[in-house]
């Protein structure tokens, strides 16, 4: 990358690769027609969709008969498939199982639906590694129980969840079941076959592709309704003229992630792994959150304790090193992260965390970069702090 | 999101630190987010000669902690008192909507510290 | 454009222009920062897209209170205007006034509410010029009417819609009123303030900017729920990670257009009405579609009588001529035209038309070249049809 | 959208035109979009010796008009009754499925022709 910034933030977005760029350029200058128009032109952009469709469903190995819906993003198809299912399957109940570490997009979907249209949800609790309670789903499951929706990995800590287990107790009691995958499409291998999901959310900017631009995978005889209606667009599922350059995009970049996945994901291990030990080894006082065995190979998610993640997060900046204080979207809140607060840290902590990210770009210079300045950062910002060995004892771990 | 002067004084805060055998102390919390100030005072002849903080905050209580030691340092002791989070938070050239609760920090830690000067000045 | 055909499609879709491309390229590459993220690096996108926001706003003479929310595309953008503003107003009623000539993402939102959600919906009818009825509107109001939506320009005639009064009675009984200005948005000047409107859809892709990317207009007070739960991004009425360079050129796009607006309008009127010209001139029964007073300056739209307009279309394909037989995401399916049919127009005829829509890339011979090929294209179709003089006589106009 | 071969066929379908003093007439529309198609033939010693075809619809009608009758062209009557849509469908390489209906014109008009002819050689 041209900027000569120390990039690690890879799960709030990724740089677009330049070889997903070029596929996607065709679509952004001579190839401008409407996908839906008739004449030739059009028709075969058109048929580049399916292809690029095709290709995903492949990677992801569906079934022929599954549909693969192209959406304006990872909100967007978590949206879909937690209202598209809820609103279509109201007659049959209106009990939603969901997780309490879930990113907004569908925490926020959910109290909306409870809210506003009388549903009822139920939040899995999770251990303190950040592990979802099979034994509370199982128990949590009625008979008006329509959907469960339970994320593949989580954006803050890493921390992956037992999908192929919620998968078979969903199949087994008959309950549509969603993950939301945008942590995991591009890093870990995906086989809806084996996970037993019916709908699966990705997005395109978290592997390397455009923003704007997601998939929301669904499973064939899904009863669902679109969230935007119009044209007959993406079956029906999603109305709006295609995104041509982002479906494009999406797709060439999904398949460009799982080339050489696994020694991509060991590069990142290693990296992620050597940082941690680093850290462990020069600062004290810290906590590493999320249990480790269960773990993104490009995460990394510490608290420093006795200071403010916000503080350490924007001194690394002066340094030209990006990190993020909880998730990025809900940064410029105050509230600390709900992450971390299920996974039993106190306020105190969970507003302290810093989440390193690691991604196709970085090297190994970028831990020693990062190693060499924040020891320094952090003790300076505990000098500044109240707390700490010798001072206060504001709180105990 | 923060001006200039924010990330200035964020980098350089002025007047951080501790004063052995203050004349006042102000230990206060921010109910909002759970964020502490503790401020250290010295007064000599109703004059603020000397004042330091001590922040676990955000950016933006840090700035603030920095801004309001400068602003009352020299200042009497009734000066002091006036000092509002909102002429602080001006005096750095803003805070984000969302950050200006962070201010209110430094305006409480000053009266608290003020506050306990007087009561130790009492007989 | 490189392309050597001849695009006379541009209310389907239009070339993204090479100028907006240059503006959204740094966000696809080395600006690839969430611009949630607090650090600097992102920091800077995000003062850019607010930049970007003040821009089109300034443009439609939006109040600095009004919001602009960028969406995924103008159908998300009609179904967030009308889904918002249902469910945040049912406590109020549940009767919503649209016309029978919207777009489907206008008329399947309102279809969808009427079947699942227990709204009632009234669609104005028009007359044979595709003006909506005015009094028939006033009429209609009711206690309980929480919304009134009427597009500003229909897509498939170009005919204009009295926005302005319609605005005014709309204000002077306190109901909620929506605008979808998507075929308007770049090809006149638009006013909120004076068009009284509440809520504005428009999409980039109509006016040479990227596909996948609209905005909304919403007045400030206007109570409104979002269609995509999750972040706070867009002043929570829209969550996901912008589309950077989508909303970069969306923006840019829209200023361009206005650079020299008039002068456009009359470039593309002069081409628009020289072609009907000759085609009224060289084909006998021709019907010109719409009121003629009341046209967006690009658009025309004839029927061919005697002959069905898919086969006209696909024989102007041959020649390298790309026009449209009704909507575009209406084709392949069978229904004729609804829009035509709410003009009145009998079924055989409703599905003969075809639409040329002209834009900023067509030249004169675009004209000339159409020209010279329809006449025999249209012959050699009625030779092969059935009916048509001296034939049999299938229907009377 | 569609495949080569309805374009060959739509673009120079073969024929296309009127039959004077035909052996029979079908006139045929489709329920589903409302299109029209004329079909006339004439008949030698059974074997249908020529077609041709009138059609008001789309490209799919005019391509399995063009496609049914040469598919006639040559054979007996009852084995002309056989051809049914999907036969035309599948000799054209297939059809869009919501263009599927398109090619019942064409079964429908060579039966309601062929009935014509039968109901006229009756005494
Ligand atoms: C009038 C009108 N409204 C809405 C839309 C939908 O816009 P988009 O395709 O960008 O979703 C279109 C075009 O397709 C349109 O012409
Ligand atoms: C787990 C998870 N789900 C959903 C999203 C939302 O995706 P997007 O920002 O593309 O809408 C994100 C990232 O922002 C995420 O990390
Ligand atoms: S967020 Fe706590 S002081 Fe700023
Ligand atoms: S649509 Fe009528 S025959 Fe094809």
């Amino acid at each position: 990358m041209i900027n000569n910034i120390i990039y690690l933030d890879n799960n709030a977005t990724t740089p677009l690769d330049e070889r997903v760029l070029a596929a996607m350029m065709p679509y952004l200058s001579e190839r401008y027609g409407n996908p839906s128009s008739i004449y030739s032109f059009s028709q075969k952009i058109k048929m580049e969709i399916e292809d690029a469709r095709d290709k995903v469903k492949d990677i992801i190995n569906a079934d022929e008969k599954d549909k693969l819906i192209f959406t304006g993003g990872g909100s967007e198809s978590d949206n879909l498939a937690i209202k598209g299912i809820a609103f279509a399957n109201m007659n049959k109940g209106k009990h939603i199982i969901t997780s309490s570490i879930e990113h907004h997009a569908v925490l926020n979907t959910c109290k909306y639906l409870e809210k506003f249209h009388g549903f009822e949800i139920t939040y899995l609790p999770v251990d303190e590694g950040g592990i979802i309670d099979i034994d509370f789903l199982n128990k949590s499951i009625r008979e008006d129980t329509i959907l469960i929706t339970v994320m593949y990995a989580n954006n803050e800590t890493g921390v992956i969840q037992p999908i192929e287990d919620i998968g078979s107790i969903a199949r087994e009691k008959g309950v549509v079941f969603h993950t939301d995958a945008v942590q995991v499409a591009g890093k870990l291998t995906i086989d809806v076959k084996k996970l037993n999901v019916d709908l699966l959310t990705m997005s395109a900017h978290k592997f390397y592709g455009p923003k704007g631009v997601g998939a929301l995978y669904v499973k064939k005889g899904t009863k669902i309704h679109p969230l935007i209606h119009g044209g007959g667009h993406e079956m029906g599922l999603r109305a709006g003229t295609e995104n041509t350059a982002g479906i494009i995009g999406l797709s060439h970049a999904f398949e460009l992630s799982y080339e050489n996945i696994e020694q991509e994901q060991l590069r990142e291990k290693k990296m992620r792994d050597r940082l941690e030990k680093e850290i462990l080894n020069k600062i004290p006082d810290v906590i590493v959150n999320g249990n480790k065995d269960k773990r993104l190979p490009n995460t990394l998610n510490v608290i420093f304790k006795y200071v403010e993640g916000e503080s350490i997060l924007m001194l690394l900046d002066s340094e030209g090193i990006c990190v993020s204080s909880g998730s990025a979207c809900t940064s410029g809140s105050l509230e600390p992260s709900h992450v971390l607060l299920a996974m039993g840290r106190p306020h105190e902590l969970a507003h302290g965390s810093i989440r390193f990210s690691f991604g196709r770009f970085n090297k190994e210079e970028d831990v020693d970069k990062v190693v060499k300045v924040l020891p320094g950062i952090v003790k300076r910002m505990r000098d500044m702090s109240p707390f700490g060995r010798g001072k206060d004892e504001f709180w105990k771990t | 999101m923060y001006s200039e002067k924010v990330m200035q004084h964020f980098k350089n805060p002025a007047n951080w630190g501790k004063i052995e055998n203050p004349d006042g102390v102000g230990k206060v919390g921010n109910p909002v987010c759970g964020d502490v100030m503790y401020i250290y005072i010295k007064v000599e002849n109703n004059i603020i000669k000397d004042v330091k903080f001590e922040t676990f905050g955000c950016v933006a209580a840090i700035a603030t902690s920095s801004m309001a030691t400068e602003l009352i340092i020299g200042k009497t002791v009734e000066e002091a008192l006036k000092i509002t989070n909102k002429a602080v938070a001006e005096a750095l050239d803003g805070l984000p909507p969302v950050k200006m609760h962070c201010s209110l920090l430094a305006e409480e830690g000053i009266k608290a510290a003020i506050e306990d000067y007087m009561k130790k000045q009492k007989p």
